[in-house]
């Protein structure tokens, strides 16, 4: 099987699906051999001829399309590519199909396999490969550092003879992967932190990082079978924004992460709430990429509303985009390793498995996932 | 004289057993301790009620040491089980 | 005859069973828990001891009942009607009254006829002891309730204490005397002269000790009681006697002890102190002097404090101590004291070192106060600890104009009632001056790493 | 008969003041910076004891000197040449000796004319426990020293279990027989049969017993033999025998409690279960019995470990015991343990959540490893201490294939020698399955908050 | 008198010499009224509105020249701009002579005082007016922040599901107070910290932060009776250059913050140690503008050597200018309140005073600094 | 009687004390403590001494009584004290 890895066609995602301490578990698969689009280290400092010296070679982008079998891929791929892949072959990526549904339809017509990595099921086993939690916790700490830089004074207390700096106070809303990860960060840094979400549970999680948990009563809340938050009714979302605005109010640094799965995320900050907040303090929106938890957040902006910066930033992983990498090739490679079957050389799709009932969107003409039927 | 041995025996071994007891003790019990001690030290009524009766001047001097070592003994215990149950309320 | 024998046969049994009692009693009054239960159980061998003496009895039953149920009645309502806090006052009343009931008992004995040279020795401590416990006791008693108000210094007091002195060569005399005679003199001339000098020893003896020192006097005179019951045992061949004081007589030392430790004295210290500047006119040994404390006797002082003032320095990074500092920090909140940090702005070797280092501790931002906040309110401070801190705690960078240091200003500690500094030596800080509040009158060094030191006093507090 | 009696006099003072060194003695043996001088003290506390008594003799000086010297002789020469690993059953052996010594004891008293009932009785106790502690002692010192293989469930053992079963009524038969007869038979015929029967007992006291709880009951043993020479003291009507013994069946008796809670047994427990079993095929009890520990008993047994794994998962965190955490590491370490961690990749709650915790506990970086790192070797671990993590320790990740969790790897503490669960209740974790860890044989339950219970180890080793 | 306080001229400069939450102590001095320069509190995200409502009154900057008995401003100020000013009257401020030597002279042709408060003499009781100290600090915080923005990999150690992150490792080199502090808000951060000075007290202060400390044997450094470091011999920068290499080699961030008072920085890293460095490491330059620690770097600039991102920023105590000018404000009031005259509404020049000695550079006409006369 | 009484209460108060001394052992004291205590249960040597001769048979008993006695001591203080200089060198 020839396995090839691509680059991400998005300048600003500086990750690579390749890392060169994590390639050494591909290259010991038996009946596998391996090519990788050039320059694919770009972003994490690793040129052509590290991974050539690992015995990858390189090769342009249209060879890695028409000569793999196994595609492996950062983002989805473009109808016009998807018909230069050889029929038959597999693409194992992010595909983000609730954004990128067409693609993912145009594979399938060309009777190519899809396998999502965003869809790896949340269960004990599969963690190893849940590349949300992995990219999201990254993102998390990126978040933190990227907020701190348009804060205009430092984070941690410190009394000195020059009078007492005062810690800044960050609040999170969403304690999801990359939201305690945030907490975490901006804990390590000294800063008073308080967070929201929606569900309890989270309440204990907080309080494990030594953080404080604000608690809103909303009423039933809940989450699904899976971990994910479940949508909110509009009088809920009002009242949580309500309340929340009082602590937005004595923020300095507000971080949101609330995403509910395979949908636009929910709109948790209107421009009420930021003009009550200080000038000069900053509102990382986390979400911005799936719509926004923030009114008036852009992607790759900072808005500046009242004074308020309001931050908005694609690929937040990609700012530690080694580290991204090397988890998101760990993710990949857990998954091939775990369903590469040696003797035959070929992906084992054994529908019988939980992972790759969820994971593998099309199949051999199918879209075997109703939501994107 | 071997009555005496014995008995000084005793003491010295007493006297070792009351140093190990109150070895660690909070300090918020020093007081109910020593007041418990104290009612202990009543135990001189017991000596007070052995006296022989010899003459009227024996017979005072048995009654104020009965007199006051009772006073010893049911004043002790009492006070020190007020103090305790001081304790109990907070 | 064989009746009489077996009679005090059982009785020594029952004294063996209430002598029992007694020594799980006070061992169960040594811990909160059991501490109740632990005065029921010494009582009820009381109860044991002399009802069981009552079956051989030879004096008047009017008289032993007058004298129980007139005792009986008069302590119970002392002890019922008084006030909580004059508790400590009735304890020494009850206490003297033990004694003068073994100085009465000793004093009977003497006047049996045919007693030997050892019985005399006996009858003379038993005296002695008892007699001193009494009048000192009263003493105690009159000076914590204020009824008494002489102190040292007073030519009465003098008097005393002269009484004292000579107490001790009487008693010497007293004793030997029949000794080096071969015989027992019945009621010589002397020994009612002994009689009042024991009773004004005893006054002698506590007089001059001052008032905040009278819990430990009277635990060390409530010892004493023990002692005499011991003796007086001895005298009348009675284990339970022997038993119950000695026991009493050995706790109430261990505990005279761990009290003056409390107090950061000796019971030397308090007893020689009293006397030695009773002559002098006191007071004139202020500066120069360092005292050091161990961290069991720092751990015993911050167990009764209400307010703790810890001011880092320079030295709690060194010896990275922020992490036992938090968890003391801790203890002393679960034990009811408050508890405050007090952060020099300049403490440590960069700014904010102490805010980095507390907060890896996770030391809540909250209990963190400036100098403003706390130098005000140091006066109600019971005790600062200083860990570490040396130049920003320096009172001579408010006092002495020379002082390099001067006009920066410092955490007052020396204001506080008590001042722990915690450092492995007397070696100045980084400005390189001497520090004057090693030796103030209310500060204590407790030398020694600091991680170590505060470590030890984390260690007691979860005994 | 003046001179004689002046001689006790002498003697009793001497046996009371070598009593007093006993006890000092003891106490001093039980502090590590003493404990040399305290054996010291005692020894000569023996000395003075043992030469006070040549004063007044009665049996041949020949027959004396013989069996000192040659017991000296042959005790001096076991003791300097036995090699440092056998000295267990040294001690074993020497403490059957001594109980033989008291057995034989026993016996010429009892041939001695003119028992009372009283001494009648005191005779066969002594008997009794001298000759059980003889006979089990040896046993003992056979099954350390590997001379003696027959362990529980063999027909010789069970022989001699029926024997130490029978000398029960025997034992209250020979003593109640002469008191309800009123008079004490002379050499009567079941006199012999008792003496064989007492060893035979002694026998099958140990006999059934594993060797792994041998020291438990050696300590045993000897607190038994302290006890037959406390009997023989009131005997011989002599107080350092009855101190000295009466010190050592006390101690010993606590001791073997202390060192029972150490292997995590009850003394019950050592005994009856070998009883128990031996009937019985043994070892069909393993699954689906919780073993709670207390945290006392934790600390005694990582006192004694070489190598611990600290495995911290989410418990930890709610419970913020990280500093804690680290402190016992560190005073593990201080300790002569080596300390790791090992870290789950899924531990907590978040990526990286345990290395958060523990940076911010400063807890080196060099300290953590992964499951890759630790299972391979697990199997040399002493103890592995979990707290508060549970699904990533969970066996039937690895072992039942139909588990949620099943195919994830996980930390295997089950492979090492003892682990400890700290965690508040027997609920499940994130993932809600049941943890077949907790019911494994090596597993010891620690119940309550992390934070509470490791900081009560950590009191413990402060101590 | 009248007070006035000058914003910066160089736009890279936010901080500002007055802070709301400080003016209150300058405002309660009797007998001085005070102005300021209009927009002072951009780069702090105060509006003059804010200042006006404290009492302050806004106007220009020529105004404030030709108006002001006593000006404080961020910077030295031009031949021209001195000219302006009222004779007599006082400049009090980072004057920065070392590089304005020029300037400096043409304050004082003018009559002009000049107090410079980078001369605080460094005693105890001047540590609450040391502006050094006080930015170097938040410099250091900053050092971190910054250089963690150019690595491609978070700094704390992370075990995760996808394979454990590596923690960062971040060599200090010259731990003064910027030093510390960039080694406190590194450790912070979870990264591995080494450190290195050539003064031996400095140990025990990096082991006091939980670091580890490099030792290099130089034989005789030393500091001066300040505080400051001694200039090294030519050999001991040599040896020292080349065990430092070595640590640099295993490091991911290395902040050089080496300085010797009124000297050019002393180049400790040179080009071969930096080829020696991992590509994607990033060395951050804490003197470029003293002339450089670092071989290459150029001031606010990120100069790639191969792979290694040599970056070079001005102004960093800016980047938290908030606090910048909290803390920078606080020192200029403390030396104020300190030789305030109520009665007379003068300063005190009183040159008994070793602050006063030290700090004022020019008085009445006469240069009191002889290193500038 | 009662001088069994007193002796009798000597061997209660000496129990106590014991069970009051060994409260705090480090665990590492245990074997030697086991050791130390074993040598001082050798005490029945005195015993064995206070025997009295009245014929072969008691005169055997006590033989073997001082011997094994004997060898109670002389081997346990030996051994204890070779054990605790272990400690020493550690
Ligand atoms: N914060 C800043 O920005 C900064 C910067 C530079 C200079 N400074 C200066 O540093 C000083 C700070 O004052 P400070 O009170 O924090 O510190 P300090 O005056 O330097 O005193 C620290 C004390 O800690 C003790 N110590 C050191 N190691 C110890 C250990 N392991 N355990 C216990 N004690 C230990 C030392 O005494 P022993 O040796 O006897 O133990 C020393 O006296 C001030 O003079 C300040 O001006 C501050
Ligand atoms: N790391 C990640 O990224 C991540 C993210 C999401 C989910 N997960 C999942 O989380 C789980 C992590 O495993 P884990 O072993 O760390 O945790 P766990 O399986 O959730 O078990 C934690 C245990 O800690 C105990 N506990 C809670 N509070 C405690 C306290 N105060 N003191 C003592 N014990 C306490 C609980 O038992 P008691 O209630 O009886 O005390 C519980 O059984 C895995 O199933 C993993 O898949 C991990
Ligand atoms: N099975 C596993 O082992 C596994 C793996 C990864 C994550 N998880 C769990 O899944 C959960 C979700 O993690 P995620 O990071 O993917 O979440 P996410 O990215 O889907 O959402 C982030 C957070 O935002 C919260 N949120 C949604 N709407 C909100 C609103 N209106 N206001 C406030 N908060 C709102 C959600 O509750 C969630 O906590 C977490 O509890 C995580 O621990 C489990
Ligand atoms: N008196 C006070 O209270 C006070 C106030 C502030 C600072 N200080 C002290 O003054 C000292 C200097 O502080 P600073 O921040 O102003 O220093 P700085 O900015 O002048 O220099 C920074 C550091 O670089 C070091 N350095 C110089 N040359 C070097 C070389 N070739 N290699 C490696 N390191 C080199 C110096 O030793 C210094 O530690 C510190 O110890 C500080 O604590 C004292």
């Amino acid at each position: 099987m020839h396995i090839v890895a691509l680059k991400s066609p998005d300048s600003r995602d500086h990750r690579s699906v390749l890392h060169p301490d994590t390639v050494g578990k591909i290259t010991a698969l038996k009946g596998a051999s391996i090519s990788f689009e050039s320059g694919i280290g770009d972003g994490i400092n690793v040129s052509d001829q590290t991974f050539n010296d690992l015995g990858l070679k390189a090769i342009s982008r249209d060879e890695c399309l028409s000569q793999g079998d196994l595609i492996i891929t950062p983002t989805s791929l473009s109808k016009d590519e998807s018909s230069k892949l050889k029929s038959g072959s597999t693409v194992l990526g992010m595909l983000n199909p609730f954004y990128a549904g067409e693609e993912l339809k145009a594979l399938n017509q060309s009777r190519i396999n899809a396998v999502s990595m965003e869809f790896i099921p949340r269960i004990t086993r599969a963690q190893k490969m849940d590349v949300l939690s992995s990219q999201a916790n990254l993102a998390g700490y990126a978040a933190v550092l990227e907020a701190s830089k348009y804060l205009s004074s430092a984070l941690p207390m410190m009394m000195t003879a020059a009078g007492t700096l005062k810690p800044a106070k960050v609040f999170v809303i969403g304690v999801g992967v990359a939201g305690l990860q945030a907490i975490a960060t901006a804990k390590r840094l000294g800063a008073r932190v308080e967070a929201f979400d929606t569900r309890d549970v989270v309440e204990e999680q907080v309080k494990s990082l030594g953080a404080k948990f604000v608690k809103i009563d909303l009423g039933d809340t809940g989450e699904t079978d899976q971990g994910y938050a479940k949508e909110l009714t509009p009088e809920q979302i009002a009242k949580q924004k309500d309340l929340q605005s009082q602590v937005c109010e004595r923020s300095d640094i507000v971080i949101t992460t609330a995403q509910i799965f395979g949908r636009p995320a929910p709109k948790i900050i209107d421009e009420s709430t930021i003009k009550k907040m200080k000038p000069g303090s900053v509102i990382l929106d986390m979400a911005v990429e799936t719509g926004g938890n923030v009114e008036g957040s852009i992607v790759d902006e900072v808005v500046d509303i009242n004074g308020v910066k309001v931050v908005g930033v694609s690929y937040l992983a990609s700012r530690v985009s080694s580290h991204a990498s090397f988890a998101l090739s760990n993710n990949i490679i857990n998954w091939l390793t775990d369903f590469y079957d040696e003797e035959t050389s070929q992906i084992n799709f054994d529908f019988e498995d939980e992972v790759i009932q969820s994971s593998v969107l099309a199949y051999d003409g199918k879209i075997m996932n109703e939501r994107f039927a | 004289m071997e009555m005496y041995v014995l008995l000084g025996f005793v003491l010295l071994l007493s006297i070792f057993l009351g140093l190990e007891l109150i070895s660690k003790v909070p300090s918020t019990l020093h007081t109910p301790l020593m007041s418990g001690a104290n009612a202990i030290s009543g135990i001189a009524l017991v000596g007070a009620l052995m006296l022989s009766s010899a003459g009227q001047m024996q017979d005072i001097l048995a009654f104020g040491a009965i007199l006051f070592a009772s006073i010893n003994v049911f004043g002790g215990y009492l006070v020190t089980n007020r103090m305790l149950s001081m304790f109990k309320k907070k | 005859m064989e009746n009489l024998a077996n009679i005090q046969v059982i009785q020594n049994m029952i004294y063996i069973i209430s002598s029992v009692m007694f020594i799980l009693g006070i061992k169960m009054l040594g811990k909160e828990a059991t501490a109740v239960k632990g005065n029921y159980l010494s009582a009820l061998a009381m109860f044991f001891a002399v009802a069981i003496t009552c079956l051989s009895l030879e004096i008047d039953i009017k008289i032993i009942l007058a004298g129980v149920l007139l005792g009986g009645l008069i302590g119970s309502l002392i002890a019922i009607k008084v006030k909580m806090t004059a508790i400590p006052e009735m304890v020494a009343l009850f206490n003297g009254f033990g004694g003068l009931a073994t100085f009465l008992i000793a004093w009977s004995q003497f006047n049996e006829p045919d007693n030997s040279i050892f019985q005399h020795v006996l009858v003379m401590l038993t005296i002695y002891i008892g007699g001193i416990t009494f009048s000192g006791s009263l003493i105690a008693y009159g000076k914590l309730s204020e009824k008494l108000k002489l102190g040292k210094g007073s030519i009465v007091t003098n008097v005393f204490i002269s009484f004292f002195y000579l107490s001790m060569p009487a008693f010497i005399y007293v004793v030997i005397e029949p000794s080096i005679a071969g015989f027992v003199p019945q009621v010589p001339s002397y020994f009612s002269i002994f009689l009042v000098l024991t009773l004004m020893a005893g006054i002698g003896f506590v007089m001059p000790i001052g008032g905040g020192d009278m819990p430990v006097v009277i635990s060390l005179l409530n010892s004493l009681s023990g002692i005499a019951a011991a003796f007086a045992g001895l005298l009348l061949l009675n284990n339970v006697l022997i038993v119950a004081g000695s026991l009493v007589g050995a706790s109430g030392l261990i505990l005279t002890i761990i009290m003056a430790k409390a107090m950061n004295r000796t019971i030397t210290n308090i007893l020689f102190v009293g006397y030695a500047s009773s002559g002098q006119t006191a007071s004139s040994e202020e500066q120069g002097e360092v005292k050091p404390i161990t961290s069991d006797d720092a751990y015993l002082i911050l167990e009764n404090a209400s307010s703790v003032l810890v001011v880092p320095g320079y030295g709690m990074a060194v010896a990275q101590a922020q992490h036992v500092v938090r968890e003391m920090g801790e203890l002393l909140e679960d034990n009811g004291t408050e508890v405050k940090y007090g952060i020099h702005p300049v403490a440590g070797r960069m700014p904010g070192h102490m805010n980095v280092l507390l907060a890896e501790a996770n030391v809540s931002y909250d209990l963190l106060a400036e100098p403003e906040d706390v130098n005000p309110s140091m006066d109600t401070i019971d005790v600062a600890i200083v860990i570490g801190a040396n130049d920003v705690v320096n009172p001579s960078a408010t006092e002495e104009e020379g002082s390099p240091i001067y006009g920066m200003p410092i955490i007052e500690v020396h204001n506080a009632k008590t001042v722990f500094v915690l450092k492995r030596s007397m070696s100045s800080g980084f400005a390189g001056v001497q520090n004057p509040l090693f030796f103030r009158e209310n500060t204590r060094m407790l030398f020694g790493d600091a991680k170590e030191s505060i470590g030890q006093i984390v260690a007691e507090f979860k005994d």
